[in-house]
């Protein structure tokens, strides 16, 4: 067994464990944790693709910034409303339907022939030149999609000025 | 060898996987978290393909764009989804999706 | 005099637009007359509906029904489509025009506008909105006459099908039975609805007779000519009866005529007028213009059905107008009655049934108008409908009977009025299709015309007849402008019912290139 | 070819044309004109008749050709229908009727109905009616038989409603053109039938044709079976004999004219022009004879108890048309022609005697309450003492003549079972004739309005009196001259029956006998006719009522065609409307209700949905 195939099999197992987490753990707190896991794995498979920059910008926006604002979103609510997490009544039906799917996918997979070429690397200054020649107006847009997106998130979480007296006490 | 295979059944996996935590959890943040991790299966299915594909020319970095696109977007989402959830959570001192039913008919 | 003539001359190809447009130009006119200036809104009103009956005269009696086809032609390019459906260019045209057929039918709007208008005058609530919405209204029953475009012949369908729900939903009368009810609300709703249900089937066939015909064009003319090899008999028979059902709704095909007699009743009296006298022809017309024209084989195989609910209609509608105590009702059911006829006549696929169908439109479409005007002028000094109530009024309302009688002899085919003509030729070609089954049908549309008689009559006697309670001593008479557009109805009855030539001829050379391209057509 | 339209009998067609063209003059313009505009019917019919005599002069000359006329009227694909008039022998005997009658009775109008309110109305539908009779006996072909035929029965519709603010008037007038109308509804069919195996409306082709063995046998019967019943209708021959009587609501004018004379004759005349193709189905011919027989002694029957002046004379004139339909049915065209005219005159004499004497004794026309007028109004007794007797068939007055032509053909064509049947009725009717003149005519005046009563004015009288002389010596016409080879003859160009001397006395011997014992009864009161109508019972009472024929109409059409329209009419509100439109529209909106409950409003719900439907759709694509 090759040794870059034994790495992705560890960072698949940090993948998946973490995903497992999120979706089993009683404890929101553990969840969010375990999404930090699943993430560090991913940004480990996008290093075994040779994707050096998407990996750290993997860790950093997941690892750092998601993770964290959830864990924020969490600390500004009272905690204990999350303790009762409690799955939904359909989990079964929820079971059933992501097993299909995962089957389904697979049978596609199998059924599709997939591009056998070999393993290419694309530089971090190519994907750079990329980024902002050709996709440059997309890039923009993009950061106003974001820009857009504070505004808004700001707007909707802003106190309005009738909200005042009858304001939760936290 | 790894081949592209391998980052399509871990891709399904963890897809799967977020479906699952979607279609079952109750509080909100975990349903955000599963759809994170759904984007990220979307991720490593479009390194694989980035990976082991051949496409030339200008689209050489195509797939890495998309993922960088992806992550934008996704970080946009869920600004926005945290916000809702914290201003749903003052409205209704709940964050649980049985109970945020508006739509009902 | 001769300049005249020439400014008319230049005008031949203006003539189906301006048909079009005045009704158009008139709303848009009284849109920006202030609502309280009553008389100019009349002035308005009457001055656009004269122009247009005149104009409406005009083209039937120009048409040369010696070179027949289709005359006045004027196409003007609308939208054209891209994509994968061939030419496009033309995919859309107001494609302007009349045959034998449609030149009769605008004669028949044009006259139904005119002596609505002049009924109309006693609309005291929103009367501009009221002349508006009319206008609409006949605007979009022009538009269907004279257009020869799938997709404006269905704009102008709609348009004509619309305002029906406001102007009966706002100026309409709601009848109170024993037990039952029927509001004015009730009915335009059920109208509109019926009436869009049937659009609804009529715009799937016009769809899939554009994808089917493959040449990127909505013109009925150009469909018309790869209609033999585009459309399969399969297609055909598949997407005809669409068009023979949701045409047919409009027509008050039985069993879904409901909509008629209510939407009649509740309607104001030009509105009835207008409904029972042009708008139920529209669906008949439809039958002739899109179902015979485009798809001959599917009309053919089903046409038998059609000649079998046009009888039931015929005998159904007769019964019915029995039961009825309402004065509109018997005369709304008397329109399914008659509407049968014109059904049966469509449905012989000979020259003597499709003509007679064609004459019946024309005939009923006077008729009905002149007998909802009467029944309006009776509702407008009793403020009554029901016939257990009214009595004896010939003595005072000596003007009014005499034109409820000639109405009500037309309706039960006294020679020498419009529908003995009409009601003739439908049986002769009704008896002399379909072997046995046509002359059963067909002697039992005679029968039928025998019920109409009973229920008439019957109508008469007691309504007009009979000595006159204390109650309606005081009544009046019709004034003369009631009398002016009851005279023109009563005027045109005689002239088909005595000379009925000229009408045919004009029908008939509509008729014949219809007929030309039936297979089985005898 | 052209032919000169207004040479000799060519100009035929002038006679309806003139009454046509008087409607609409006296009905628009009457009004600004002295007299209403009255003297415009009477002129034109009066041109009519003049007309007439030069018509007859062409035929009796020998010369002519029947005028032919066509007009076309509409032509369609291949057919072509036409207005045509055609002038024949059964024409003219028609047109000299027609006219003759009209114009006495117009004449007789202008003073019985001064004074009323819609004097011009009056006139102006007796040119209308006196227009289109001409019309039909004219009308060469069917379809314009029908046009016109049907514009006789709006002209008698509204000549019997002509009282229309009288309830029993406008039912009359209603009843005579709804019952009418269902004969016309079988005479419709018959022409489209014959038009469909022919491809014409003409009646000489359609013959021509059927004669050749053009059309079968079936179609034959079943068109004449048809014409049969519309010729019914307008005759009033049983069953459809109720709505005559109840005619009588009309003025009495318009009874002599249309309901006694002329209207009630076109079926007769229909069945007379059409004979040629009756008569290629025997059982037709039977039909025919066995209708004109039974309702010749059920009508008079009837007769022999009504007490109301004017319905004996109706149900007596029913009774006659029975007898013509009969001799046509044994194919004596002539003969029931010659009656037709012989008791058209004398009916309409009677119908205005009885007029004079309503006109003088406050409009009664019961005859119980009468009595005595003897004295009272010598002219008019006489009169119709006359007319009475010429209905009843004592020579020499012209009924014996007709009778006896009937008689004849009856028993050589049927035999003498028939015979005495149709002798049978002849003694009824000699019986109500006498009865009707002896309670009215003679005894002591009853009431008050019969001591009152006095002669009627000139122009009353010189109508009925010229009348009067024509049915007096009308009969002259059957016996051959020279030339003229007998009416009969005339019409039927060679008539394949000869007259039998002895059944000349028997018949007139039982006429006697009927008048006898009518007056031993009625006159001497030798008999009681009370004791005998008590002895009959159940006959008596059932004749009183018409034979319960007008309670099956009234219970057919009140409790099944009326109930079946309210009951239609409620299936439609109730089934069709309520539950089919307004249930369809009522399922969608409470299938509506249930179906909005699949938005439950949950996230992972539609979550679900949305996995099947990828599901769905990727196996869908799969197998596809």
């Amino acid at each position: 067994m090759p040794g870059s195939l034994i790495l992705f099999y560890v960072a698949a197992a940090f993948v998946l464990s973490g995903g497992i987490g999120v979706v089993v753990s009683k404890n929101i707190v553990y969840c969010a944790f375990s999404l930090l896991v699943s993430m560090i794995g991913i940004a480990g498979v996008f290093l075994l693709a040779f994707a050096e920059f998407l990996a750290l910008v993997q860790i950093l926006i997941y690892g750092g910034a998601v993770v964290i604002v959830i864990l924020f979103a969490l600390m500004l609510t009272r905690i204990e409303d999350f303790r009762d997490i409690s799955d939904n009544r359909n989990r079964p039906l929820a079971l059933v339907i992501s097993l299909g799917l995962l089957a389904m996918l697979i049978a596609s997979l199998v059924r599709t022939p997939t591009p056998q070429g070999d393993q290419s690397a694309v530089s971090m200054v190519e994907l750079g030149e990329s980024l902002f020649t050709d996709w440059a107006i997309p890039f923009e847009v993009a950061s106003l999609v974001l820009l857009v997106a504070l505004v808004g998130a700001i707007v909707i979480v802003r106190r309005d000025a009738g909200d005042e007296e009858q304001g939760d006490p936290s | 060898m790894i081949s592209l295979a391998h980052f399509q059944v871990l891709a399904y996996i963890l897809f799967c996987l977020g479906i699952y935590g979607v279609l079952a959890r109750k509080s909100t943040v975990l349903v955000l978290m599963s759809i994170e991790l759904m984007l990220n299966a979307v991720n490593i299915n479009l390194i694989g393909y980035s990976a082991f594909g051949s496409f030339g020319g200008s689209h050489t970095a195509l797939g890495q764009v998309i993922i960088v696109f992806v992550i934008t977007i996704a970080a946009a989402e869920l600004a926005l989804a945290i916000a809702i959830i914290l201003r749903l959570y003052r409205e209704r001192r709940s964050v649980n999706v049985d109970e945020i039913d508006l739509l009902k008919g | 005099m001769v300049g005249v003539l020439v400014v008319l001359e230049g005008m031949d190809s203006f003539v189906l637009l301006c048909l079009l447009g005045l009704p158009m130009l008139g709303a848009v006119i009284l849109l920006f007359v202030p609502a309280g200036a009553l008389k100019v809104v009349k002035v308005v009103a009457v001055t656009v509906s004269f122009v247009v009956a005149v104009l409406a005269i005009y083209i039937f009696v120009s048409f040369d029904e010696t070179a027949g086809a289709v005359q006045f032609q004027k196409i003007y390019r609308w939208l054209p489509l891209p994509g994968p459906w061939g030419a496009g260019d033309n995919a859309i045209t107001l494609s302007l025009g009349v045959d034998g057929v449609g030149a009769t039918m605008v004669l028949l709007t044009g006259i139904v506008m005119l002596t609505g208008t002049l009924i109309s005058w006693n609309v005291s609530e929103a009367t501009k909105d009221f002349f508006i919405l009319y206008f609409v209204l006949l605007a979009g029953v022009f538009g269907v006459f004279i257009t020869f475009d799938l997709f404006f012949f269905f704009l102008f369908y709609e348009l004509s099908v619309l305002p029906m729900y406001l102007l009966i939903g706002k100026w309409g009368s709601t009848s109170q039975f024993k037990g039952f009810a029927r509001t004015k609300e009730y009915s335009a709703m059920k109208l509109t609805l019926v009436l869009v249900a049937g659009s609804v089937l009529i715009w799937i066939a016009i769809i899939a007779i554009f994808f089917q015909a493959g040449i990127g064009t909505f013109s009925i003319l150009e469909i018309q000519e790869v209609s033999n090899s585009a459309f399969s008999p399969t297609f055909q028979n598949i997407f005809f009866p669409l068009l023979m059902v949701g045409f047919g709704i409009l027509a008050g095909l039985w069993p879904f005529h409901t909509w008629s007699p209510d939407g009649h009743v509740a309607a104001p009296t030009a509105v009835s007028m207008v409904h029972a006298g042009v708008l139920m022809k529209l669906g008949a017309f439809g039958i002739i213009r899109v179902g015979l024209v485009l798809m001959p084989i599917g009309a053919e195989t089903w046409m038998p059905l059609l000649i079998v609910l046009g009888a039931v209609n015929v005998i159904y509608g007769a019964v019915s107008a029995m039961g009825q105590t309402d004065l509109k009702y018997v005369i709304g059911y008397s329109s399914v009655s008659h509407m049968g006829y014109v059904l049966m006549g469509i449905a012989t696929l000979n020259v003597l049934g499709m003509s007679g169908a064609v004459l019946q439109m024309f005939s009923h479409g006077i008729m009905t108008a002149l007998f909802f005007a009467v029944a309006g002028m009776i509702y407008d000094r009793t403020h009554t409908r029901d016939t257990l109530v009214l009595e004896g009024m010939a003595k005072r309302m000596g003007v009014i009977s005499v034109l409820f009688t000639v109405a009500g002899l037309t309706s039960l085919g006294l020679p020498g009025m419009s529908g003995f003509v009409a009601e003739l030729l439908v049986f002769l070609g009704v008896f002399q299709s379909y072997g046995i089954l046509g002359t059963v049908l067909g002697s039992l549309a005679v029968v039928g015309a025998a019920l109409t008689a009973i229920y008439i009559l019957r109508l008469l006697s007691k309504v007009f007849f009979g000595p006159t309670p204390a109650m309606w001593e005081s009544q009046t008479d019709s004034g003369s402008r009631e009398l002016l557009a009851a005279g023109i109805l009563v005027a045109i009855i005689f002239s088909v019912g005595l000379w009925p030539f000229p009408y045919i001829e004009v029908i008939e050379s509509g008729v014949n290139p219809i007929l030309a391209m039936i297979p089985g057509a005898r | 070819m052209s032919i000169d339209i207004f040479a000799g009998s060519n100009a035929a067609w002038l006679i309806p044309a003139l009454s046509v063209l008087a409607f609409p003059i006296t009905l628009f313009l009457g009004r600004f004109l002295p007299g209403k505009g009255s003297f415009i019917p009477i002129v034109a019919i009066a041109a009519g008749f003049i007309l007439f005599w030069f018509v007859l002069s062409d035929f009796l000359s020998g010369g002519s050709v029947p005028l032919h006329v066509d007009i076309e009227w509409i032509n369609i694909g291949f057919w072509e229908i036409t207005w045509g008039f055609l002038v024949d022998r059964i024409s003219v005997v028609m047109l000299g009727l027609i006219t003759f009658v009209a114009l006495l009775v117009q004449v007789y109008s202008l003073q019985y109905m001064k004074g009323d309110s819609r004097y011009g109305w009056y006139f102006s539908l007796h040119a209308l009616f006196a227009g289109s009779m001409l019309l039909v006996v004219l009308a060469d072909n069917l379809l314009f038989l029908y046009f016109a035929w049907e514009l006789v029965g709006l002209g008698s519709y509204l000549l019997i409603g002509f009282w229309f603010d009288r309830r029993s008037a406008a039912e009359a007038a209603k009843k005579a053109f709804i019952t009418t109308r269902i004969g016309d509804v079988g005479l419709l069919i018959g022409i489209i039938i014959l038009f469909k195996a022919t491809g014409t409306f003409h009646i000489s082709s359609i013959i021509h044709v059927a004669q050749n063995g053009g059309i079968s046998d079936s179609t034959i019967m079943w068109s004449s079976l048809l014409i049969f019943l519309g010729a019914m209708g307008k005759s009033g021959q049983f069953p459809l004999h109720v709505w005559l009587p109840d005619a009588m609501e009309g003025p009495t004018p318009v009874s002599a004219l249309i309901h006694a004379a002329t209207m009630v004759a076109a079926g007769v005349y229909l069945v007379a022009r059409m004979m040629p193709l009756f008569a290629l189905v025997p059982e037709m011919q039977l039909i025919v004879v066995i209708t004109g027989l039974f309702t010749f002694i059920f009508a008079g029957f009837i007769a022999l108890v009504m007490t109301d002046m004017k319905r004996i004379l109706a149900y007596s004139t029913i009774s006659h048309l029975g007898l013509m339909m009969l001799s046509i049915g044994t194919g004596a065209v002539g003969a029931a022609l010659f009656h037709l005219v012989v008791h058209g005159i004398s009916k309409a004499l009677l119908f205005l005697g009885a007029g004079n004497v309503m006109h003088s004794t406050n409009d009664e026309t019961d005859c119980w309450r009468l009595g005595g007028l003897k004295s009272k109004m010598p002219i008019t007794a006489g009169i119709f003492l006359i007319g009475s007797l010429s209905l009843a068939g004592i020579a020499p007055l012209s009924g014996f003549f007709s009778k006896d032509e009937i008689l004849n053909s009856v028993y050589q064509e049927m035999g003498l079972g028939f015979l005495i049947v149709t002798l049978a009725g002849g003694f009824i009717s000699a019986l109500y004739i006498a009865r009707l003149f002896l309670i009215t005519f003679t005894g002591t005046s009853r009431t008050d309005a019969a001591k009152n009563a006095h002669e009627s004015p000139v122009l009353m009288l010189f109508p009925v009196v010229m009348l009067t002389i024509v049915a007096i010596f009308l009969g002259m016409v059957a016996i051959p001259m020279g030339e003229f080879k007998g009416f009969t003859s005339f019409v039927e160009q060679e008539s394949k029956f000869h007259i039998i001397p002895w059944l000349l006395v028997v018949s007139l011997s039982i006429t006697i006998l009927g008048v006898v014992v009518g007056w031993l009864y009625y006159g001497k009161s030798r008999l009681s006719h009370k004791s005998m109508a008590l002895r009959l019972g159940f006959m008596y009472k059932g004749a009183l009522k018409g034979f319960w024929i007008d309670a099956i109409y009234q219970f057919v059409i009140d409790r099944i065609v009326l109930e079946s329209g309210r009951l239609i009419a409620t299936f439609d509100r109730i089934v069709i409307n309520d539950t089919g439109i307004d249930g369809s529209a009522k399922s969608v909106l409470l299938s509506a209700l249930k179906v909005r409950l699949i938005q439950t409003g949950k996230i992972y719900n539609y979550g679900t949905a949305m996995a099947f439907g990828v599901f769905l759709a990727v196996i869908v694509w799969w197998v596809f």
